[in-house]
């Protein structure tokens, strides 16, 4: 605890960079996954294995395309880029089965009453399937928000530091205190991090509240 | 402060808030180091005694992999870096054969990148080498490498780079004649793991760093290497060309003129102390106590 | 007028909906289209505001071909009601009653007005307006899908089992209200629904069909009634059943009017 | 991209395909780690997502904790372990344990909270005990969903099981650690492409397996 | 026989569904109970298979009080017929039937081949016996229902709007066939709805339900329509909107009923 109190500006300044190295990773990974959804869910025959590519490129190991994104992309070692790359993959992995299950979610009825009334094809999917797929969309983005905070604290390995430095530094040094404190920090964040999307999704989505008080 | 890279913010504002003649007209220096805490002291040494000299010395520590941190000093993203003689020539040439401190560092100097230096290595050295539990020693009697070629089933753990490394397992068999050895590879450069499969019995030999204090806090047995398997590995500066100079050099070679085995054996003991210091104000204490700051 | 000339569908599944459809549907009156499920009602419907193109033919409203109009446009013009209100669930009230008027231009404002006074001519508490539709009955919300119909004034309004969820009783409230409203405005409806007693209650004119949109019989429901065309149309307005065949009885003093299974149709005046 | 034809020459190199560091042997390691972490996770979290969902109680509590067990980082987990316990099995099955534990979890209670309440009500009202009607209707019905939570967790659990080689064990991530300790980027990068194909294979076999089971309705 | 005695259901929620509910339902016939959406038509059902406890009074089957038994035998004891049908979707349509025989320890083949009869028993073709519900029409999906209702030859079957899902058609085929069914089997069965004219179909003794279970009236059809209690009656069963006023009319020289909207009703034997 002493050891908490007596680091704690090194923490923040941890906790910070871990947010904004999660941040941007979520919200990139909502925008590309949003348009591979929605096509996904259009495109009858490709849409599956769209789908199982995805989910797929969840699986190749953070380590080797950390290694290995410098090289392809030009980035220098040490930018965070690097990080904030490999977790927007992993981010589009995760969010683009959701964002197809999001605008599947939607009542073709609604969808076609829009229709009849008279919305051209992009007022329809802006003004109607996307709020519309939103409940199901926030609660993808919650995962994935969950996911990636705990996913980078690989960021260290690379040189970027975020609250994983907390893991590899008490690792070194045989200090189960600055592990756990390291861990509870990254719970802590991702879900004050969850409890943002919640309220989020309470603005965006006011209908939502009022279901059920009939 | 705007730098989201720079951990140790301490230190660099400290190095932004001095200034003088030789500082200000030279281009910033950021020093990197390894995520395991004797390369993050020594990082800290450099820059806090480059600092102390006026020059706008920044770290950036804690970067695990060395691929990462060797691209990070070529494309410029760090430009100094504490580093280990043997290991680097390896690094650089993985069929080098050099041993002896002299013959490595020639060999490192020749192996090395254009565009990156080192300077006079120190007599500091942190190698690899091989460690046995104290009962382990009594039951077989051993005190060196060849010793252990009379003990049957030998395992080992150590970094998995060891597999294949001349210093390794094929080493252990070319030059003492040690074979049939099954190894197990722990990624954590003899750190708590490596030392806990030796303690618990999991595996009888372990390779770990000479000047990690695990080795006399659990009285384990250092085997001596009479014929000089392990390479040497002092430490030296490394450092981008274009950010070398001789006033650089001054302050660099004066620190390594200062730092011995034994005293980095006892950073590294104070950096695990219970009181789990930062390895900024380690570093500061032992520049202080050298008058080197 | 509406007008089907030949007009056919067969949906790239292979589904033969409408086999050879013609009918002319007089201005400013309710024709009811009244078959089984899965007849071809709906697909006749969704013509006439381009939601299906047919496969041949043509459907003119008022002598012009609807397929040389811009669908888009085309459904801006036109009212439609669908079974399950089809609001949009994550609009309030009011703008979904002003949806039709903000895709056709009009200004915000201008279309709450507009929206306001659609509620009220549909018969809604206008404090409902704020709410969302979820927060509605069942009742209220295929009001308001009634109102979003009419709140641009089209001249043509196409009514798809409008009240085909709402509970027996509401929907009679539904029903009688639609027959006040269409008194007062004289729109072109084109109603769907397969219930016969609905149909017979709205329309001026019922077009009752077999499967694959075939027209088995057109008529006023007296004529229907009176002057069935087959057996088929017998046993759909259920003359066959006995249903319709009605005798008088006398209970407690009075004369109830029963079928002949005995059933209680109603009291004779 | 010549880091990949590299890794698929390394890949196809006769020499990897046999003994104790070759691909079979590797894979197969893989699979059982893998194997093991989705029996212990889904005898905690099955058995705990059907009594949620089937009573409906603590469902709250129960996306919490999927929620918080999502952001227990792997690696702090398996370097906390390793402290308290030492290498060995455990440290990289507790890790993986926890990774798998919340899609099983929530595949278990969001499958059984799919199945239509009316089912479930005619089920209870044509004579079936609460377990007959757990397992005759909720279970089987919600089988599609929980073998899709088995499927994410095992996705999950394949291409994180790598870290069992940070600390002294095999499976296909001695590939990448070995790898990267000797700078033999080709190796690398053929371990990565049998970890991808694994998944695609597991990923493929689960479809098959989902499309069966939702197949008659 | 089954009888309500002061009844009475408040949910844990706090909403009162039945207030206090007194009534006998004769044996070997049909009583309906009838009301608009929530008054309680449900509950009151679902007290007598124990899906519902009352919070006080009593039912009893044939002078027992259910409280008294096991819910799970008393449920197996009953048959129960709802609006969804309620199949189990993973089940053949065979098995389905066969279920509440096998719960009762009936082996695989004997349950199998009453299952076989109770199908043939509501006229569904036996090839449907090995598909599963999905693959039925909304109508089968219901015979099913009735099927399963019936297989285990209970003396007591409930029936939850079990016609109110199909389309109109169907329903009159499936009112007509619960008819029959009931001439040869005279079981006590309670019926609920929300449609009054299926009420007067099918009820030998009618029951109009107030919210919270309150009777408006109890008689049979045609007591109710000749002598409606009060004006909530009349207005129920439409003898206010003049759809039960009937009068004469002539049309293509038949004499046609129609009623106060002008609405045509039938026609005269
Ligand atoms: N988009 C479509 N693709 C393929 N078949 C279709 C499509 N829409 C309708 N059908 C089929 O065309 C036939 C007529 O359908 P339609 O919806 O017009 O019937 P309906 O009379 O409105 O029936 P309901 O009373 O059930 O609404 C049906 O067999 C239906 O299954
Ligand atoms: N489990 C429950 N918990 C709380 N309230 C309930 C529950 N079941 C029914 N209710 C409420 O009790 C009242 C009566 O419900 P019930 O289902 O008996 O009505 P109903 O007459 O069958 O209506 P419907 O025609 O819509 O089926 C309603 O207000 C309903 O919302
Ligand atoms: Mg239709
Ligand atoms: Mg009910």
């Amino acid at each position: 605890m002493t050891w908490f109190f007596d680091n704690l500006s090194y923490i923040r300044e941890l906790a910070w960079r871990h947010l904004w190295l999660s941040v941007i990773p979520v919200v990139l990974g909502f925008v590309i996954a949003l348009p591979i959804g929605y096509a996904a869910r259009r495109w009858r025959l490709g849409g599956k294995t769209l789908l199982s590519l995805a989910s797929v490129l969840y699986t190749i190991p953070s380590l080797a395309l950390l290694i290995i994104i410098p090289g392809l992309l030009g980035t220098s070692f040490l930018d965070p880029t690097n990080v904030l790359i490999v977790l927007t993959v992993y981010a589009v992995a995760l969010m683009v089965g959701t964002a197809a299950g999001a605008f599947g979610s939607v009542s073709e009825s609604v969808v076609d009453a829009a229709r009849a009334s008279g919305y051209s094809t992009w007022q329809r999917i802006v003004q109607v399937e996307l709020p519309l797929a939103g409940p199901v969309l926030l609660a993808g983005v919650r995962v994935v928000s969950v996911s990636t905070v705990s996913l980078a604290t690989i960021a260290p390995l690379i040189g970027v530091s975020n609250l994983g430095s907390l893991f590899t530094d008490g690792f070194q040094r045989y200090f189960a205190t600055e592990i756990i404190i390291g861990i509870l920090c990254v719970v802590v964040l991702a879900l004050l991090l969850d409890v943002l999307w919640v309220l989020i999704g309470r603005l965006t989505m006011p209908w939502l509240r009022v279901r059920g008080s009939r | 402060g705007s730098d989201p890279t720079n951990t140790s913010a301490g230190s660099g504002s400290k190095a932004s808030a001095s200034s003088s003649a030789s500082g200000s007209t030279t281009q910033p220096i950021v020093v990197g180091s390894a995520s395991f805490g004797e390369s993050e002291i020594l990082a800290e040494i450099y820059a806090q005694a480059l600092t102390a000299k006026g020059f706008d010395a920044s770290t950036h520590l804690d970067i695990g992999q060395r691929e990462a941190y060797i691209g990070a000093l070529k494309d410029g993203s760090i430009s100094l870096f504490p580093e280990y003689t043997g290991n680097l020539l390896t690094y650089f040439d993985p069929k080098a054969t050099a041993t002896a401190p002299a013959d490595v560092d020639a060999a490192l100097k020749a192996a090395l990148p254009d565009t990156l230096t080192t300077l006079t290595p120190s007599a500091a050295e942190d190698k690899d080498s091989y460690n046995v539990t104290a009962d382990f020693a009594k039951k077989n009697n051993l005190h060196t490498i060849a010793d252990l070629k009379g003990v049957s089933g030998l395992s080992l753990a150590g970094n998995p780079e060891l597999k294949t490394r001349s210093y390794g397992v094929p080493g252990l068999d070319k030059v003492y004649g040690i074979s049939g050895i099954s190894f197990t590879p722990i990624s954590d450069s003899g750190g708590p793991a490596t030392v806990k499969a030796l303690t618990s019995g999991k595996v009888d030999v372990a390779d770990i760093y000479s000047t990690t204090p695990s080795i006399s806090q659990n009285h384990l047995v250092t085997l001596s290497d009479p014929k000089n398997l392990v390479a040497a590995q002092n430490v030296v500066p490394l450092i981008r060309k274009d950010h070398d100079s001789a006033d650089v050099d001054a302050v660099l070679n004066a620190v390594s003129a200062k730092l011995t085995t034994a005293s980095l054996l006892e950073l590294n003991t104070k950096f695990n102390g219970p009181d789990k210091p930062k390895a900024a104000d380690v570093a500061a204490d032992w520049l202080k106590a050298n008058g080197l700051a | 007028m509406i007008e089907y000339r030949s007009v056919a569908k067969t949906f790239p599944d292979g589904t033969e909906a409408v086999h050879d459809f013609s009918l002319v549907l007089p201005s400013r009156s309710t024709t009811v289209l009244v078959g089984s499920s899965g007849c071809g009602k709906t697909t006749l419907l969704r013509m006439v505001n381009r939601m299906v193109d047919p496969s041949s033919g043509q459907v003119l409203i008022d002598d012009a071909d609807v397929a040389s109009r811009n669908p888009v446009e085309l459904r801006r013009s036109i009212g439609y009601v669908m079974q399950h209100s089809g609001l949009l669930p994550h609009r309030k009230v009011v703008d979904n009653v002003a949806t039709p008027l903000r895709l056709g231009g009009v200004g915000r404002r201008d279309a709450r007005s507009r929206a306001l006074a659609a509620l009220e001519t549909v018969g809604l508490d206008p404090t409902l307006a704020d709410r969302y539709p979820g927060q509605l009955s069942g009742g209220q919300q295929q009001r308001v899908g009634v109102a979003r119909g009419l709140v641009a004034d089209p001249n043509v309004l196409l009514m798809d089992e409008p009240f085909g969820a709402v509970d027996p009783i509401v929907r009679a409230e539904l029903q009688q209200e639609l027959l006040h409203l269409q008194r007062d405005l004289g729109k072109t409806i084109v109603f769907v629904t397969h219930d016969i007693e609905e149909a017979f209650l709205l329309g001026d004119q019922v077009v009752i069909l077999r499967k694959g949109g075939e027209i088995a019989q057109v008529g006023t429901p007296a004529q229907i009634l009176a002057d069935p065309a087959d057996e088929f149309v017998r046993s759909f307005v259920g003359l066959d059943r006995g249903r319709r065949t009605l005798r008088i009885q006398e209970v407690d003093g009075k004369r109830v009017v029963v079928d002949a299974d005995g059933r209680a149709a109603g009291v004779l005046a | 991209m010549s880091g990949i034809s590299e890794g698929i020459s390394w890949l196809t190199d006769s020499a990897h395909w046999h003994g104790d560091d070759g691909f079979p042997h590797r894979i197969a390691q893989h699979l059982g780690y893998t194997s093991l972490t989705v029996v212990i996770a889904s005898a905690i979290a099955i058995p705990l997502g059907l009594w949620i969902g089937h009573t409906g109680r603590l469902r709250g509590l129960a996306i919490a904790l999927t929620g918080a067990l999502r952001a227990l980082p792997t690696l702090g987990l398996l370097t906390l372990v390793v402290i308290w316990r030492g290498i060995g099995l455990t440290p990289p099955i507790v890790a993986l344990v926890v990774l798998a534990i919340p899609p099983l979890l929530a595949g278990a209670y969001a499958g059984l909270e799919s199945v239509d309440r009316a089912t479930i009500d005619a089920a209870r009202a044509i004579g079936m005990n609460e377990w007959q009607v757990l397992g005759k209707v909720e279970v089987p019905l919600a089988l599609p969903l929980i073998i899709g939570g088995l499927r994410a967790a095992v996705l999950q659990v394949v291409a994180t099981a790598t870290v069992a080689a940070y600390i002294g064990l095999g499976g296909l991530g001695r590939y990448l650690i070995d790898g990267l300790a000797v700078r033999d980027y080709p190796q690398m990068v053929a371990g990565s492409i049998v970890i991808v194909v694994l998944a695609l294979v597991l990923d493929g076999i689960f479809a098959v397996v989902q499309r069966a089971l939702s197949i008659q309705r």
